[in-house]
This record gives structure tokens, C-alpha cells and sequence, in this order.
């Protein structure tokens, strides 16, 4: 017991002189660390803005408008309409007569209300427009709706145009693999970088950790304050990444939103503070696992 | 065969008296193609005090380093306390390195490191969990002569006191084998003298003592057993200095090697 | 001459030597760099490609649709269109007749076509589509254009919508201020980076410094060695990046223009081969430099 | 005043016989404190054989580095050739210290360069473009008998083989000073003896030598001036070596320091 304390407090006084002595390598290897998970902070969270801007244009994008024949009744129609609300994938339904339709092709083409006042009556049908979920239900959607009696008949059923959904949705997914694959590249390349300057600084120490085991020190006692370091490091670099990241996340959306108007972000706190922890893992576990490597090789004395 | 190594074979059966280290047929061949030592036959037992001599590169070193399992030997057995090193694995070899007390021909202190957080930190190491560690850092130190230096790192203190402090290292958990190599090297003759006294008394008081030296007064006033290395092998094994007697010929012949 | 030569012969021998038997600590500088380089080289070739799309984009945004009057002689209107092709700031001049005007409405409206049957004449106006170098250019083309007598009065002159143009423009503005600010930020780490790793590298050789200059050499012949396995470890790194760059980038281009088809991107060997260039300079300087401050402060023996 | 001192300061006139290596009045306290070198007066005549002597930390070493100006003096005054140490600008150093030829105590080798590449390194630094590079180093090695270990690196070698490789890359470029600092510590006394007899040898030639050692025998045996350092001061200065009397006195004593 007296033994397992000793051989803790001479592992922590070790690693924070270590630390201390070897500041310049230490501050070496903590700032690559540290921008390295500034870096990967930065990627989480731009992706997270990327996530709820992609959600929120899906969302305006998938809509459907369904034109109705001229002259069914209200009631068939409200049938429909509720039928329509039932479905899980659908999230509003909105009813647009012929007058609304009229009013808002008038407002998009030149002198089309003139158009109408001389032809005498209104060519535009009426229609419901509906918000789903998901974009990827449009053409299911689709297909049920032009099943309904209701519905006008052939080419004009619906406004679904499978061209454009297609193209948004490669669109997006192309963003996501462009995330992803940037946050894969990245990832590893720090692992890299971490165990290559860690090796570096491990490597000016190897005489010593040659010495303590020529005088009978174990492996674990030659490993404790080395590995303990890498953790110190890696905490300062994660507390500091951190705090960057969390300063700059609310003026960045404050900023982006009043600029980039049209860009629909909020800023979400508590996926912040799942950032935070997740840089102090990868913090610690970056440090400890590049210090445990970079030791390994010399301890074979 | 010398009177050291003859006189006690008879008794080997009996434990006690087996011989803490032994040597048998070791040779040892280094990565590079040098043949430091050939068939070392040698057995060394508890309270001896043995000066190993011979020339620059004869294999002294080489011994000391076999002795520790700094190198692993080429062919050939070694025994301490009963074990044979070759075959002993790689966790098992911490245990060994704290029976012996090493100062090794460079020193091996840590560099940043103070004197006493390099003797603690053996202290600690062979003895975890040992009371009063500052004390008996200090009494070592104050045994050597460095009680004033007890806070400074090993680049401020000049190339006696460092060989100083790598002896109080190898003394401050009293081991029961003490291996010095070449330890007077950078001490004056007063100074050396000192060191050598202090070997003598704790040989007395039960340790084994190897000491690879070049210092032919130490050798000659001291009159112990002394082992003669040359182009790695043993070449005289006697209880006493006759050594001297043979080489201040050469000293005075004075030959370019 | 010989003291020269012998110098130098020294100094190519001295860091190659160092350099492999090194390897490991200059390969992780060496990687380090490279790493960074990559990455550099990948931002510019982004930079790129971000800039062909915009330029399209903006090329595709820049027109204007000028309504001209009913009933000009064609004789003006091919005056107008000649005036305005003579206009540096115009690329292109297109003439639209009422006809034109009515078959696109038709195939942009449901029913059009019917209303324009029962209306008997067609309200559309004839105009001028004029294509612009610039976005910029815009507000003023409108301004002249809405002084021509043959050009309708009032709000509909032209379809210029400064509110749109402006959000494109922002959306411009700010892609290159990311571009731009990541580049900076990026290359400050990585010299940063680089002169951290460098210097790693010379601790470990600073009792060589410091041995060689006891025995009495010239701070240049100690630095000579250094900077040139610095060089020799940026040329390695800046031809790694720069072949893993130039391999990718055609493909690159190739699968993003056949996925995501509306994006005009081309494949730029000139810029590809300034990219290379750039990556050696930066590479070599790099290198030297980093080389040069990392052991400038061991020669002060 | 010593025999050596005294005899000359009268012919100080006569440029042909200015002191080489002077110290007037000179004090080092390191950085830490460390009072290590008070008041020295000394100077050292072309083709002097100076033997420093001294226990363990008196400051032999701290002289040594001032000579060659790697540690800069905190009072008084040091010439060399002429020249002031502490006033000298420091792109002019190389050339001061080509002047020397220095065995460091710690040996100072590079640690990743081969023997041969040691002592090339020395001859170049000190004479660009010196031609037969290789055979004069050749010719080095082979003096201090590591003509074999050519290709080896500094850590493939025994202790007194590095010291030799620090003696041989002192020598190659026949420095006008040859300055060693315990040149013999990790030899054996024949190998010592051999490298004693060759300073002698360049030293008839015409090169100063200062040796700072504990080996009392050549202290004994070669009879030159010897200057004693104790606590940082010199305590005596002369021709030849009662120094040795005096010291047995203490070894057979055999106090403990
Ligand atoms: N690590 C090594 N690799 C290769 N050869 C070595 C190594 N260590 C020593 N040698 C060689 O082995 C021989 C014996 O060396 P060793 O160090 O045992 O000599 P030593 O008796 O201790 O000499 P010294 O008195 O000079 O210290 C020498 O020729 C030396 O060059
Ligand atoms: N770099 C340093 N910084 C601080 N103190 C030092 C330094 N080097 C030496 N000293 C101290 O200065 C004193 C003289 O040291 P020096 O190395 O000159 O002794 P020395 O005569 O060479 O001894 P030795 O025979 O043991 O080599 C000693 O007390 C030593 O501790
Ligand atoms: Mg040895
Ligand atoms: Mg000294």
C-alpha cells in the first residue's frame, strides 16, 4: 500500500517536472495537439451547421403540390386533406383554391391578371401542398396521390420533378461524404503527427529511460510519468481547443446568420458541450496512447 | 589456477557457499563482429572482493555489462543467486538489477535530474515504499563527500563529483553485490582512496564486491583477490596484487602500448 | 577554392548522412511538412475549383432582361443592341421577340398557352437579354439602359432584382473570405508546426552543435549541414505532396463534373503546374528556414 | 613565487618570449552560484608542460573552459596570443579555439559520427581543404593504437578507446596548444604511459601542453612544472614534482577525502 503510493507520487511529481523541464518539447507537442483538435472541433461543428442547414433546405425542398380536378367537392376534398395529415411522413398539408392560384401566378408573370380579366374565367386548378419529413418520401408520395379520384389525371398530377430532387439529393449526400471523408483524413493524420512528435520528445528521454532501467526499474514504473505527461498535454490541449471552440462557436452563428441571411442556423449548446467531451477523450486518450507508443520502443533494455 | 577460484570449489555443494556469481565457458560477440570475451570461466563468491584488471578494450566493461544483463552473452552460462540470465524473461530482469549496486564506467546519471532526486530515484526503484528516503539520500551523499551539492544537476558539477554521485547511487540501497566499474577514474589519489576504504568496510560487513580498475595503487595497497582480463580472456585469477610488481616494469620500460 | 569545395563537399556528405541516419526524426519532419503541404496544395486546387464555379455562376447570374416598348422600329432596336454589344462590361446581346416572350412564359406557366388563345393578343413584351462580364456591373447597365426612349418605362423596365443579386454577391464575398482565411490560418500552424518539429529534430543534435563548436568550426559550417537536410527534407515533402496532389486532381475533377453535373469545373493544368511550383518554393524555404531558426540558438557556445 | 613563474617575467620584453596563455587575477562563479575559480595568476610559455593538479572540484576543469573560452571569466583577465578572452567578438572564437587541440574530460565526441569521421571532422573544421585528409587521420588513429576500430561508432566502444579517440582528434591537426583535461582517467597504466611519452614527444617538438590529472605516477615520473588547485586557487606552482612526496604522505594515511 505505502508502496503503491510512493510509486503514484513519484509518478506524478515526474510527469509535471517532466513537463515543466521540458517545456519547449512538451509546449511542442501539446500546441500540435491542440490545433489538431481545434481542427477536429471545428470540423464537428461545421458539419453540425452543415447538418441543420442541409435539414432545413430538405425540409423547404420537399413539398408536393397536388392539383385538383375543377369541381369536386369541399368535402371529398377535406377527406383527402385529412386523410393526407394521418400519414406519419407528411408534416403539413395546406389548401390552395383557384383564386389563391391565380393570385400567385399573377404575382410571377407579367400582366397575367390582364390575361385572366379577358379570358373570363381561371384556367389554374386548385391544389393542396403538403411538407414531408423526408425528402426521399416525394416519390411515394407522389404515387399515392395520383391513385385518388380527386386528383387531376396524366403528366400534371403533382409538381414532383424528380430532376431536381435528384440533383439535391446527390447534392447533399456528396456533402456528407465530403464531411465525413475530411474528418477520416484528418483523424488519422493527427493520430500520426501526435505519435511522431511524441516519439520525437520520448526520443531526447531515451537515455534516461535506458538509465532507470539499468538501475531496476519496471516497465510500468518507467512507463507511469511518461503517460501521465502525454495525459497532461493532451488535457491542456483539449482545455484550450475547447475553450477556443466554445468563444467562437456563438459569434460565428451570431455572425453567419445576420450576414448569410438565408442560411437557417441556431447555435445548440448542448451539442457544444458533446464537442467539448469529446475533444477531452480525444485529448487524453491521444496523449496517452502516442506517449504509451513512443515509450514502448526504448523499454526493451 | 589461482588460490581464490581453487580453494572453494569442494565446498560448492553446500549452498551457502555456492557461488553468488558465476561464469562458465561465457563468450560474448557483439552485433557489430567484435569478440569482446572468450570462454570466461569464473566464480565469485559472497564477501569476495574482486579487482578485475587489464588493458583499455580488454572486456572489462563487457563483463560488468553480461554481469547486469545490459548485453545478453553470445555462448556460454551465467549464473546470480542460482538464476541463469540468459534465459531469464524480460519482467524477471528488474528484480535482478536491484540486487546489484552498479557505477557504471560513464556514469548514467540522469541529466535533468538533481544528486539527490538521482539517488532517490534508485532508492525508490530497488526499495519502493522505503522510509526516511530523504535521510538515507543524504547520509549516501554525505558518505561520498557531495552533502553540498545535494541540490545541483550533474552538468554543474565537475567530472569527479558526477563519478561521486554514481557511487553514492549504487551504495544508497545497500545492495548485496556492489559492481563498480572503473570508479576513480576522474578522482584524485585522496579522494579514491576514501572510496576504496568504504568498499573495504562494506565488503567486510557481508557485500560482494567486483571493481574493474586501472588504479594500480589501489590494487596493490589493497591485496584482495584480482582477476586479469587480456583480449577477453581471462589470463591470471590471484588472491593478490602481483600485478604491480609485473607492471611497473612495463611503466618504466614505458612501451607505446 | 579548395577550402570552398572541401566545405561544401563536407556539408552535402554531413546532411545526407544526418539525414538517414536520422531517419526517423527527419522523416517525421518530413511528413509533417509534406502533410502540410498537401494540404496547402489541396486549398489552393479548392480555391480553384471554388473560383471556376463562382465564375460561372456569376457569369450565369449576371444577365439582364431589357422590355422594350410595343411597337419600336426593329431599325432602333438593332441600334440599341449594337450600342450596347460596342460596351466593354457586356458579353453577349441576345434579341427576344414577343413571340420568343410567349413561347417561354408558355412552358413556364400551366395554361398560358390557352389564356393567350382566348385573349387574342399576346401582352408579353419584346426585349433584350444582355449577358455581363461582371455581377458588379449590373446597377449601372439597369440605369442606362432605363434612359433609352425605346425601352418601357417604369418599375418593369427590366428584370434586374438588386435584392437577389445582392445575396449572391454576399454569398461570393464570403466563400473567398473562407477560402482566404483558411489558407492564412493554415499556413501560420504550419510554419508553426513545422518550426516546432525542426526544432525536436535539433535538440537531439545539440551536443553536436555544441561539440563541433568547441572544436573551433564557424557557426555556418555547423548551420551549413542542418539547412540543407532541412532543404533536402522539404523537397521530399513538397514532391510527395505535389505528385499526390497532381495524381488526384484530374480524377477529382472528373467524378465531381459527372456526379454533380452543374458544376462547371475543368480540369487547369497551367494552375496544376503553379500549384508544383509553389509547393517546392514553400517546401524549400520551409525547410531552410525552419532549419536555420532551429539551430540558431545551440550556437551561441 | 615558483621556479617557473619567477625565471621568465624578466624576458616578458621580448615578444619571442610573451606568455602564450595568460591569467591575470581571474574568477569564475557559475551561474548557479558556484564560486569555482578565485585570484588566478598563471602564465604558461611557448613549449611549457603544465600539469594541473588538484582533488576532485577544485577547478581544473573550470580553467580549462575558460582557456578555450566555452565558460566566459567573471573577473580579471585572460590572454591568449596576445589576445583578450572576454573581450573577444564572438565570430572570432573558431579561430581561437583552432589553436588548441582539447581532450574534454567527458571525451565530447559525436555521438552518430564513425572514429574516422571524429577526428576528420577536427582536421577540417581547423585546417579547410587540408589535403591527404585521410592518411593524416589515419596516421592519428594508428598513434593511440585505434587503427582497428576506424568504422566504429563512439557507443561500439570501451571507455579508455573513446579516450584515446578524443586524444587522437586533439592531435591530428598538430595544434601549436594541446590542452587535456584528465586525458588518462579510463587507461591503463601502460596505455597512459604511451600517450604521456608522445606529449612529450610534441611537446620537445614545440607545442605547450597543459594536462590537468590525478595520475600521481606521471606526475611523478615526468618531472615538469606542476601547478596545484585547491578550492579554486593556486596553491602551488613549480618546476618539478613534490607534489608526489607530499601526496604519499596522505595515501598511505588513507584519510576518508
Ligand atoms: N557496444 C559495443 N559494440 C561493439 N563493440 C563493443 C561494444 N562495447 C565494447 N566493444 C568492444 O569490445 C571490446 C571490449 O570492450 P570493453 O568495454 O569491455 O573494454 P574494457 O576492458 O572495459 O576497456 P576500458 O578499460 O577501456 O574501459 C573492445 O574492443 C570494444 O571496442
Ligand atoms: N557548469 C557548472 N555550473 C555550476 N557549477 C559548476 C559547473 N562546473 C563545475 N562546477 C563546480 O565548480 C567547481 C569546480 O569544478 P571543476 O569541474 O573545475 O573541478 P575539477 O577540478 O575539474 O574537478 P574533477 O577533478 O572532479 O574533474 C566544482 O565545485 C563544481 O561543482
Ligand atoms: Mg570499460
Ligand atoms: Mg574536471
Amino acid at each position: 500500500m505505502i508502496t503503491l503510493l510512493a510509486t503514484l507520487r513519484f509518478t506524478l511529481v515526474s510527469a509535471v517536472q517532466n513537463f515543466w523541464r521540458n517545456l519547449a518539447v512538451s509546449l511542442a507537442a501539446t500546441c500540435t495537439m491542440g490545433a489538431i483538435l481545434l481542427f477536429i472541433g471545428g470540423i464537428l461543428l461545421g458539419t453540425h451547421m452543415l447538418n441543420q442547414m442541409l435539414t432545413a433546405e430538405q425540409a423547404k425542398a420537399s413539398n408536393i403540390k397536388i392539383y385538383l380536378e375543377d369541381g369536386v367537392s369541399l368535402g371529398s376534398i377535406a377527406n383527402l386533406q385529412s386523410e393526407l395529415r394521418a400519414d406519419p411522413r407528411v408534416s403539413a398539408v395546406h389548401f390552395e383554391n383557384k383564386d389563391d392560384a391565380a393570385k400567385e401566378a399573377s404575382s410571377q408573370v407579367e400582366n397575367f391578371s390582364e390575361s385572366l380579366k379577358v379570358l373570363g374565367s381561371n384556367p389554374l386548378p386548385a391544389s393542396l401542398n403538403l411538407d414531408l419529413h423526408r425528402l426521399a418520401d416525394l416519390p411515394a408520395i407522389d404515387t399515392m396521390a395520383r391513385r385518388n379520384a380527386i386528383v387531376q389525371r396524366g403528366n400534371l398530377a403533382t409538381d414532383y420533378n424528380p430532376a431536381i430532387i435528384d440533383k439535391l439529393q446527390t447534392l447533399i449526400t456528396w456533402a456528407w461524404r465530403f464531411a465525413v471523408g475530411f474528418l477520416i483524413v484528418f483523424g488519422t493524420l493527427s493520430v500520426v503527427i501526435i505519435m511522431i512528435s511524441i516519439r520525437t520528445a520520448v526520443l531526447v528521454r531515451r537515455r534516461e529511460v535506458e538509465i532507470m532501467k539499468l538501475v531496476g526499474a519496471t516497465d510500468w514504473f518507467v512507463r507511469g510519468p511518461f503517460i501521465l505527461e502525454g495525459v497532461i498535454g493532451g488535457v491542456i490541449a483539449a482545455a484550450i481547443s475547447g475553450t477556443v471552440i466554445a468563444a467562437a462557436y456563438k459569434p460565428a452563428v451570431d455572425h453567419l446568420r445576420s450576414t448569410l441571411f438565408f442560411f437557417p442556423l441556431s447555435y445548440d449548446g448542448s451539442y457544444l458541450a458533446v464537442v467539448a467531451l469529446l475533444l477531452f477523450a480525444a485529448g487524453i486518450g491521444l496523449g496517452a496512447f502516442g506517449s504509451y507508443l513512443g515509450v514502448r520502443r526504448f523499454l526493451t533494455v | 589456477m589461482s588460490l581464490a577460484a581453487a580453494a572453494r570449489p569442494a565446498l560448492a555443494a553446500d549452498p551457502a557457499l555456492r557461488p553468488v556469481i558465476s561464469f562458465h565457458g561465457v563468450g560474448k560477440t557483439y552485433p557489430n563482429g567484435t569478440e569482446a570475451l572468450h570462454d570466461i570461466n569464473l566464480s565469485i563468491f559472497q564477501q569476495d572482493f574482486v579487482f578485475l584488471v587489464g588493458a583499455s578494450g580488454a572486456g572489462k566493461s563487457s563483463l560488468v555489462r553480461l554481469l547486469i544483463r545490459e548485453e545478453v552473452s553470445t555462448s556460454g552460462r551465467i549464473f546470480v543467486d542460482g538464476q541463469e540470465l540468459s534465459r531469464m524473461a524480460r519482467r524477471r530482469l528488474p528484480r535482478l538489477r536491484r540486487k546489484f549496486g552498479i557505477v557504471f564506467q560513464d556514469y548514467k546519471l540522469l541529466p535533468r535530474s538533481t544528486v539527490a532526486q538521482n539517488v532517490a530515484f534508485a532508492l525508490q526503484v530497488t526499495k519502493p515504499g522505503q522510509r526516511h528516503l530523504r535521510e538515507k539520500v543524504e547520509e549516501s551523499l554525505w558518505i561520498v563527500g557531495l552533502e553540498d551539492k545535494v541540490h545541483k544537476f550533474p552538468d554543474e558539477l565537475s567530472g569527479g563529483e558526477q563519478q561521486r554521485v554514481a557511487i553514492a547511487r549504487a551504495l544508497v540501497h545497500r545492495p548485496p553485490i556492489f559492481v563498480a566499474d572503473e570508479p576513480t577514474g576522474n578522482l584524485d589519489p585522496d579522494t579514491s582512496w576514501g572510496i576504496v576504504q568504504l568498499l573495504l568496510q562494506i565488503n567486510h560487513r557481508g557485500t560482494t564486491v567486483v571493481m574493474a580498475t586501472h588504479n594500480r595503487e589501489v590494487v596493490d595497497l589493497v591485496r584482495r583477490r584480482v582477476v586479469a582480463i587480456e583480449g577477453g580472456r581471462i589470463v591470471r585469477d590471484e588472491a593478490q596484487g602481483q600485478y604491480l610488481r609485473e607492471g611497473d616494469a612495463t611503466l618504466v620500460s614505458g612501451g607505446n602500448r
